[in-house]
């Protein structure tokens, strides 16, 4: 309805520009216009400037479900299409689309950063400029999510680093600096990689719209457009574009800023770097590197693969040494993200082999977007309940601090215990449905791997359980050990309740999201072909 | 007023086709004007013996209420009955009348006469687009509700005239009160029609009364007032009413011990009478407009109570509406002006505000039936009470128990 | 026609004139409270009603309190009185200058040849303007609700006074 | 004289006399009001150019004025609150005072 | 009384989870409302059931399914399905009736408990998801189910939290039988990949329908097995875990550490034998391989082995335990090997006859020691108990039942026609008797360790305060004993030889061919004389003389110290798992974590390091170079704005004036220029 007003219509925008409603830059820029009102509003009281952050923060999600109504899922080319000619000089194009993918993620970054804003409503630091940074961090992502054109979307990339850098280091715990230093050069200098690569393929094709390069890659023709600038250039520049993506994720070995970004980070800030941020690396590796570089993406899947097993794996296991539950829970996160690289590096790796099932590429593809949108669910929602024991415990997080919790605070504890569950990936809650289409994907095109990966399931499920039982059960210990560690109040409840509600709607239902993009994903596996 | 449709029964069409005849008899380029101004009679003279009546009736039942008899003794004159008072609003027209009129020497002459002359005049235009019956309404316009609203905003100037020109520093401060309120209220009056012209999809009174039509099941009327949004924007309407016709429980403008007269002080007579009355025509104004917008207008309650005429329906309704203010004005102590102006801007504004995303809600769902109508009614009533009981507790939260530092 | 039209317009340019040379705030402010009554009468004679109703609602309903509150709240002793010493020389040039605009302006309008214009009263009704108003226009009627958002808010904020001062009201 | 000159005419009128009021007054709030009328004769015009067009049909003007009534609405209140602002701090409201930017 | 139709199968399991919800929603203050909605829903899932039954043996042989799409998945959609067939209706009535009960007695039991509205939501959550097991038409939503019944599981042994055991317990329980779900996932993978649907009856194109177990069968997998036989040992791994079979059957006895109604319910009747009907159920892929001959290795044998060595081993170990809870966990793993067993030799209507009349007396038995428990203030040291049949009457008279039940004591009790059939079953399977000698050797253990118990328990004097002052629990706790000992004995008769009821109906036959009891009348005698034997023994050592002391030490432990510690400590399994599993495991995650902190970090380091390097050498430069030509340039720049500065007045009026003389000037020159 609202959408018929607005004139809002996925099928004919698709082709008529410039006279449609334009949705999507409203998407990306309202977090920007409210983080530039507040940015102005000097001396609001907190309250204030917390209450207007959240409200800005929410201008995307409602949007999102605006373009929701009106966007068409039967259609795989982007939708809301904005082209405009930006930079005649480069042939830069302001170029915004939506499609399956696209839409998921945005509503993903819809619903963690109001979430987060909420989590971090106890902020007394200056929360006027910790809602102005999370309003630009969040149009920064929702623009990686929805421009077309590698111009802008790698200023986006680049852009919401620095709201993330000061996030870190401002309202960090003791070893902030230290890690937001390490997490923007590192991120940095894969994207400098990256750069370069793009700017190599801009070189040899002259254009940087994804969907150009795409439809090049397909043909073959990129292939012998690099090869005639010679060189390692071909090989380069899909090291080069790698190379910042799997930093971004990441894949392993390229983790090590991880643990203590999200560690050190504050408590909204690990919820949206986990939620938001590490799905801005996979949506680059399924929007750019895989169909850019098909050949050379499938060239390197054998080690690749290796690599995102050894994600899945090592991660689990090295959550399991860890005695910082936010650590715990960032290499949880390393593991889960690895599972959608996996499923990726498979679909890759079979592409062109004999016995290539396409329902196995299917399943594999959707498994890894829905992946995404549960993990960014289930690990803002431990992120939260990290927070909320670090709150309770005066800054202390060890895995050892605590006992007990469940009895001074069951409401917590379920909540909680759901969200470590849906984590783990027990049926019913959202992580399963994900887990199982990557691990029925993967087996189809990569038996081996799979079952190397059933090691990560079981490896989660230990470390997990081990937070569970040592925070939560036992006789009450640590900080829970007084009277003083009360159950969750009203404010802390906000940002789970929506989470945990999410989990159970999609445990059940996930045609919601499966819906969106399963004719995305079915169209790109029917076209797996290698140039 | 459009030409009688000969289907309807007789009563139905009764005053038409009187007033018909009379202009019958006048050659044709006339009827227009006579049409016009028999309207403009008939309105003044009806709605002013309401008036003299419910003055009358208010005395009565707020007596009744407070154990006393009220105005008893009034005689019908020459002949020496006294019929239970009813002559008294008349006797009180005539000393009004016969009073010395009282202008302050420094008051500033024009505005002191115009202040209730303009107040009148302008809540007598608002009674030309309320559909007083099926065939009964003075102008038709197509922006009917927003030409009410707009006539009525001129209160505020009258009163403002009244205060400044009395040159009187309670008047005017009176005034200032009074136009506080006004203004603080007439944001909810305003918002709380607007779902109606979102639903109905029209400004136009009789197209909105055409909106209310039929029953659900055969015996719940279509009316507004019977939907979440509905009930909710009725009673908020009725509130926002009450402070704008300066009615207890929100007479502070006028309150005695506080302020004299308010900006009536320096007011006697006659222009004290124009002030009483077009205080009383605000309100019927007002609820003629409520019962337009959420009571279904001058339809009948139920099917088979049809054949009574619709005028006769949108009469009984105007009576029971003035009875239910009668009925607040004896039941509800004053309220202090900060409470007021909270309740309005705190409460009543959020509330209304809640009350269109409701109505904007209750419009996108219309095509929702089955099971999924139960959910529309639940979400419906949630949304309605759910804010009214977060924001209800949030206003009352830090004003109970309630101190008095200077009392 | 042309008769109600010349009555409007007198009386709307006399009650703007006359309250434009007022000393006394509160008559010139009720002046032309009049005077935009008389512009709302000439959108009714054009036909416009809802633009009518809506001159009515927003300038005799909201801004002309909002004038009159602002006069009461910047009245001062006996200052209001005084005449500034360069009143007349500021008075004479502004004639001058508005002279001379007038003096353009109605050059331009009668030297401009306008086409016999016989055609019929148009009518609007308000659904079409909400049609369009939600329609084609709706962003901006979206940008024009948040610019009178952030100004009421601006507005609020300008002009209230420091917080410490009313403290003592609140209960 | 076409009706539309007349309009026109009547607009010029009245854009002068608010224009003349608000450079020969030296009150803020009349500098202010003597705005608003020029505004209000702008508005006028639309209304006057919409009622004499020779296809008046797509409310242009109409609409165009709603939209000028309700920033010129925007614009009042945010002027007056100026004014008090300005009255708060150096106890009058001449315009020809109010000249600095820093207080 | 019509029947309930399939396609609203799925109101068996909604009932028991709207009861959760309810619960879970409830504040703590509502146990009542919790509790009596979980009894409630229990009871209504339970007519229901009955009204599934009927339609099931309407029409016997029948599969009636109804499928829906969960979710769209590439061309066409994943699709989820009901089933309801014989063993489904048997199945959801056994567990309806049992958790019916075992409800009305937690009330009694779980009395005083602070967190009682708790225990009845996941008591709730439990059934839910173990009616969705059972009524499940795809592999997929079976899982599902089958891992929230391990979640439920994992919170009620858990239930008592605070206590560091139980949730060591919980723990434990959840990881092993996530090993064996493991594997289970990999085989519905496997599954998945290799025919396109997990639907167990499709119309045709079902995993469990011929031609595509042919086509299983057809190919060939790892080792030259085929397809089947790999894809049905996976699957198997998972029944293992659950079923508490050999070797996963360590969490077993563990999760006693939960309230005694959960191991009657969860760890007795239903979860445990989940597994048993999970092999049941895809009993046609499991027995696919049968007709390949070349084959080195059915499925089918693998599982009669497990089976066999662990009921051989269950009851073993349960010879040498003292907490009563501990010894009836061993029996139950024991039972569970026979049960597997019977499946492995070919009989899967065997085994679960033998579930359905397991669960009735094991529940029992379990709930009898409840009473007891709960009694003697939760004292569960056989050997601190003691005297109770006189103050226990009723709890001892049905706990003798379960106790004779279970023993297989002969002709009355129904553990005795199921295990004879389990018996006959081995020794008719032509691949080997082992399994069948472990069984007959299971049966004298089983004798003799339920009389050591009852000795124990019931009989002597009282040798501890608390179970001299024990009494009587309320009729919330004997009634539901009283009803579980009726079935435990009128059960059987649903499937003796010479009537064997259930068994046609679970196959699908539709008339009933019964058996003389005499074709296999040697075995039976075997058996009878092994049942009175172990009773024999079992009474010779712990009846005639009784225990005085609760110290005072055990005869057969006198006898064979070494051999009875070795069972008392479980066969050492635990310690086995600590010194290689745990090992492995925590050196793995030593080795990620070390490969994190040093390795990867340290290259990143040296790279900082040269990156810091090259910036200072940058930093000379700039300072020196670049710095000075720009301030000199900046300098010029302000000067400027100053200038252009001045302009602005303040003077409002100037600006207006200025701009309607710029108005003025315009028009005219425009006017004069010729109005182009």
């Amino acid at each position: 309805m609202i959408a018929q007003i607005l004139q809002l219509d996925g099928h004919s925008s698709t082709v008529a520009v410039g006279a449609a409603f334009p949705i999507l830059s409203l998407i990306v820029f309202s977090p920007w216009v409210g983080a530039a009102l507040l940015a102005v509003f000097r001396g609001v009281a907190p309250s204030v400037s917390r209450t207007l952050a959240l409200i800005f923060s929410l201008g995307p999600l409602a949007l999102g479900l605006i373009a929701l109504n009106a966007f068409n899922p039967a259609l795989v080319a982007p939708q809301f299409v904005e082209s405009h000619l930006w930079i005649t000089a480069l042939n830069v194009h302001y170029h915004l689309g939506l499609d399956g993918l696209s839409l998921v993620l945005v509503l993903l970054t819809g619903i963690i950063t109001p979430v987060a804003l909420l989590a971090s409503w106890r902020v007394d630091h200056c929360p006027r400029m910790f809602g102005v940074l999370f309003l630009l961090i969040e149009g920064a992502a929702l623009g990686v999510f929805l421009a077309l054109d590698f111009f802008h979307w790698f200023v986006f990339w680049e852009l919401s680093l620095v709201p993330a850098f000061f996030l870190i280091k401002l309202w960090g715990g003791p070893g902030a600096s230290r890690a937001a230093y390490q997490f923007v050069i590192y991120t940095i200098g894969g994207s400098a990689f990256m750069l370069l690569g793009f700017a190599a393929l801009y070189v040899a094709t002259g254009t940087l719209d994804f969907t150009q390069l795409a439809q090049l890659a397909a043909d073959g023709t990129i292939g012998a457009k690099l090869a005639a600038l010679g060189g390692i250039w071909p090989k380069a520049v899909f090291v080069g574009v790698f190379l910042g993506l799997a930093v971004k994720v990441p894949l392993w070995p390229f983790h090590t800023w991880l643990p203590s970004a999200y560690a050190e980070a504050p408590v909204g800030g690990s919820m949206f770097l986990t939620g938001v941020m590490s799905k801005m690396g996979v949506y680059g590796f399924l929007r750019i590197l895989w169909p850019i570089f098909p050949a050379q993406l499938h060239a390197a899947t054998p080690c690749l693969l290796g690599l995102a097993l050894a994600g899945v794996v090592l991660g689990a296991y090295a959550a399991m040494k860890q005695t910082d539950l936010k650590r715990m829970v960032a290499y949880s996160s390393v593991n889960h993200l690895s599972y959608c690289l996996l499923a990726l590096f498979a679909v890759s790796y079979a592409t062109g082999r004999p016995g290539l099932h396409a329902e196995a590429a299917t399943a594999a593809l959707s498994g890894t977007i829905l992946q995404m949108f549960n993990h960014g669910l289930s690990a803002a929602a431990l992120f939260c309940c990290v927070g909320v024991l670090e709150s309770r415990a005066g800054g202390k997080r060890g895995l050892n601090d605590f006992g007990g919790v469940r009895t001074a605070a069951p409401i917590f504890a379920g909540l909680c215990g759901i969200s470590l569950f849906s984590s783990l990936g027990l049926p019913g809650l959202n992580g399963f449905v994900g887990e199982f289409l990557i691990f029925r994907g993967v087996f189809g095109l990569h038996a081996g791997a799979a079952a190397i990966a059933c090691f990560g399931l079981l490896a989660t499920a230990i470390f997990l359980l081990t937070f569970w039982q040592r925070v939560f059960h036992g006789p009450r210990a640590g900080a829970a050990a007084d009277g003083k560690f009360s159950d969750l109040s009203g404010i802390e409840l906000a940002p789970l309740l929506p989470l945990v509600a999410l989990m159970f709607v999609l445990g059940v239902w996930p045609q919601l999201l499966a819906g969106l993009i399963n004719p995305l994903v079915t169209s790109w596996a029917g076209h797996l072909v290698l140039p | 007023m459009i030409a009688a449709v000969t289907t309807d029964a007789f009563l139905e069409r009764a005053p038409v086709l009187l007033r018909d005849a009379v202009t019958g008899f006048l050659p044709e380029p006339w009827h227009t004007l006579v049409n016009a101004l028999i309207a403009i009679a008939l309105i003044l003279g009806i709605f002013g013996t309401l008036f003299a009546f419910i003055t009358l009736a208010e005395r009565k039942i707020l007596g009744r209420v407070q154990n006393r008899p009220g105005p008893n003794r009034a005689p019908i004159p020459f002949l020496n009955v006294r019929f239970f008072g009813l002559s008294q609003p008349f006797a009180d027209g005539v000393k009004a009348l016969t009073k010395e009129d009282v202008v302050p020497r420094d008051a500033d002459h024009v505005l002191h006469y115009l202040a209730p002359v303009a107040l009148l005049a302008f809540s007598i235009l608002t009674f030309a687009v309320i559909p007083y019956g099926k065939h009964l309404v003075p102008v038709e316009l197509d922006a009917a509700v927003l030409y009410f609203f707009a006539a009525g905003a001129a209160t505020e100037l009258a009163v403002f005239m009244a205060g400044w020109g009395s040159r009187n520093k309670y008047s005017l401060l009176a005034a200032m009160r009074a136009l506080a309120q006004l203004i603080s209220y007439e944001l909810p009056l305003l918002l709380s029609w607007v779902p109606v012209v979102l639903i109905a999809g029209t400004l136009s009174t009789t197209a909105i009364v055409e909106a209310q039509a039929g029953w659900k099941f055969g015996f719940i009327p279509h009316w507004h007032v019977f939907t979440p949004w509905g009930f909710a924007g009725f009673v908020i309407f009725m509130v926002a009413a009450l402070a704008e016709s300066n009615r207890s429980p929100f007479d502070t403008p006028e309150a005695e011990s506080e302020l004299i007269a308010g900006h009536l002080t320096e007011y006697s007579g006659f222009k004290y009478a124009l002030f009483f009355m077009a205080e009383y025509f605000g309100m019927l104004a007002l609820s003629g407009m409520a019962i337009t917008l959420f009571l279904g207008g001058w339809r009948a309650p139920l099917p088979f109570l049809e054949f009574i005429p619709s005028y006769v329906w949108f009469g009984g309704k105007l009576i029971v509406m003035i009875l239910g203010f009668i009925w607040i004005r004896a039941t509800f102590p004053r309220l202090r002006i900060d409470q007021l102006t909270r309740f309005a801007w705190k409460f009543l504004v959020p509330l209304t505000l809640i009350n269109l995303g409701n109505a904007a809600f209750w419009s996108l769902t219309f095509h929702w039936t089955g099971p999924l109508q139960i959910v529309r009614w639940a979400v419906g009533i949630v949304l309605v009470i759910g804010p009214f009981v977060v924001m209800g507790r949030k206003l009352s939260a830090g004003v109970a128990p309630r101190t008095y530092r200077y009392a | 026609m042309n008769a109600v039209l010349i009555a409007i317009a007198l009386v709307t340019l006399g009650a703007a004139a006359v309250a434009m040379t007022l000393r006394n705030l509160i008559h010139s402010a009720l002046l032309l409270i009049a005077s935009w009554a008389g512009v709302a009468a000439f959108y009714l004679w054009a036909g416009a009603e809802f633009v009518a109703f809506a001159e009515v609602l927003v300038y005799v309903g909201a801004v002309s309190m909002v004038v009159l509150f602002a006069v009461l709240l910047t009245r001062r002793s006996r200052d209001d009185l005084t005449v500034a010493s360069d009143s007349a020389r500021r008075a004479f040039s502004g004639f001058i200058t508005g002279g001379a605009v007038c003096g353009v302006l109605f050059g331009a309008v009668i030297a401009s040849p306008m086409g016999v214009m016989s055609s019929p009263t148009p009518t609007v009704t308000v659904r079409q303007i909400g049609t369009q108003l939600m329609g084609t226009h709706a962003a901006s009627l979206l940008i024009v609700g948040v610019i009178l958002t952030v100004a009421l808010l601006g507005a609020i904020v300008i002009a209230s006074a420091d917080r410490k001062d009313n403290s003592e009201d609140t209960p | 004289m076409s009706p539309l000159q007349l309009c026109l005419l009547f607009s010029s009128a009245l854009f002068c006399i608010g224009l003349i009021g608000a450079l020969a007054r030296s009150n803020t709030i009349l500098v202010l009001l003597g705005i608003e009328l020029m505004l209000n004769a702008a508005n006028i015009n639309f209304i006057a150019f919409w009622r004499f067009s020779p296809s008046p049909s797509p409310a242009t003007g109409v609409l165009f004025v709603i939209f000028s009534i309700a920033v010129a609405a925007a614009e009042a209140a945010v002027g007056l609150a100026l004014v008090i602002a300005v009255y708060r701090h150096q106890k009058n409201i001449r315009l020809q005072e109010a000249a600095r930017l820093k207080g | 009384m019509t029947g309930l139709a399939v396609q609203n199968l799925w109101l068996i399991p909604a009932l028991p989870l709207v009861a959760a919800a309810i619960g879970a929603l409830t504040p703590r203050t509502g146990r009542s409302l919790a509790a009596g909605a979980a009894i409630a829903a229990m009871g209504v899932s339970f007519l229901l059931s009955c009204g599934a039954l009927v339609t099931a043996l309407a029409h016997p042989a029948a599969h009636a399914v109804s499928n829906f799409a969960w979710f769209d998945l590439g061309a066409s959609a994943f699709r989820l399905g009901w089933l309801l067939d014989p063993l489904t209706a048997f199945m959801c009535v056994m567990v309806t009736f049992v958790g019916t009960l075992i409800f009305i007695f937690s009330l009694g039991y779980m009395h005083e408990d602070v967190n009682a509205k708790q225990f009845f939501c996941f008591l709730s959550l439990f059934a839910s998801a173990m009616l969705g097991v059972v009524v499940a038409n795809s592999l997929l939503l079976l899982f599902v189910s089958w891992e929230l019944v391990g979640l439920a599981s994992y919170l009620l042994i858990g239930f008592w939290f605070h206590k560091p055991e139980a949730a060591a317990a919980a723990k434990k329980a959840f990881i092993t039988t996530r090993i064996g779900d493991l594997g289970l996932l990999l085989g519905m993978l496997w599954l998945y990949d290799s025919t396109g649907s997990l639907l167990f009856f499709d119309g045709g194109n079902g995993v469990l329908e011929a031609n595509t177990l042919g086509a299983l069968t057809a190919h060939t997998a790892l080792g030259g097995f085929a397809l089947s036989t790999v894809i049905g040992l996976l699957i198997f791994c998972g029944a293992v875990g659950k079923s508490g079979q050999f070797p996963l059957h360590v969490w077993l006895p563990d999760a006693m550490e939960g309230p005694t109604p959960v191991s009657a319910l969860i760890h007795a009747a239903t979860m445990v034998a989940a597994g048993v009907f999970l092999i049941a159920r895809v009993y046609p892929l499991m027995s696919a391989d049968q007709a390949l001959a070349h084959t080195a290795l059915h499925a089918l044998t693998v599982v009669a082995f497990i089976g066999a060595i662990t009921a051989l081993m269950g009851a073993l170990i349960a010879v040498a335990q003292n907490d009563i809870k501990r010894v009836l966990a061993f029996s139950t793993v024991s039972q569970l090997g026979y049960m597997m067993l019977a499946i492995g030799v070919g009989s899967w209507v065997a085994a679960i006859f033998h579930l359905l009349t397991h669960a009735f007396f094991k529940a029992l038995l379990f709930l009898g020691a409840g009473s007891v428990i709960h009694a003697a203030h939760h004292e569960q040291d056989i050997r601190s108990l003691g005297g109770l049949s006189k103050k226990m009457k009723v709890t001892f008279a049905t706990f003798a039942i379960g106790m004779m039940a279970l023993a297989g004591v002969p002709f009355l009790f129904s553990g005795f026609w199921s295990k004879e059939g389990i018996l006959h079953a081995a020794h008719e399977w032509d691949v080997s008797h082992l399994p069948l000698y472990a069984g007959l050797a299971a049966v004298v253990l089983t004798a003799f360790y339920m009389t050591r118990l009852v000795a124990e328990t019931f009989f002597g004097k009282a040798r501890s305060h608390a179970s001299d002052h024990a009494h009587e629990s309320p009729a919330t706790m004997t009634l539901p004993l009283v009803i579980l000992a009726i079935c435990a004995i009128a059960l059987g008769f649903l499937g003796t030889p010479a009537f064997p009821w259930l068994q046609a109906k679970l196959l699908g036959e539709a008339e009933v061919h019964g058996h003389s009891l005499l074709e296999g009348a040697g075995l039976m005698m075997l058996s009878i004389v092994l049942v009175a034997l172990g009773l024999g023994a079992g009474w010779a050592l712990y009846g005639r003389k009784l225990r005085q002391k609760s110290t005072s030490p055990d005869p057969l432990a006198a006898a064979f110290p070494g051999v009875i510690a070795f069972l008392a400590a479980r066969m050492k399994f635990d310690e086995l798992y600590a010194a290689t599993v745990f090992k492995l495991n925590s050196a793995a995650a030593t080795f990620a974590d070390v490969l994190d902190r040093f390795v990867w970090d340290g290259v990143i380091r040296f790279l900082a390091r040269l990156g810091e390097f090259a910036g200072i050498v940058n930093r000379e430069a700039d300072e020196d170079g670049l710095n000075a030509g720009f301030d000199a340039g900046s300098k010029s720049l302000r000067g400027t704005g100053n200038a252009y500065s001045r302009a602005q007045t303040g003077d409002a009026h100037g600006y207006l004036r200025v701009i309607a003389i710029g108005f003025v000037v315009l028009v005219l020159v425009v006017m004069m220029g010729g109005g182009r």
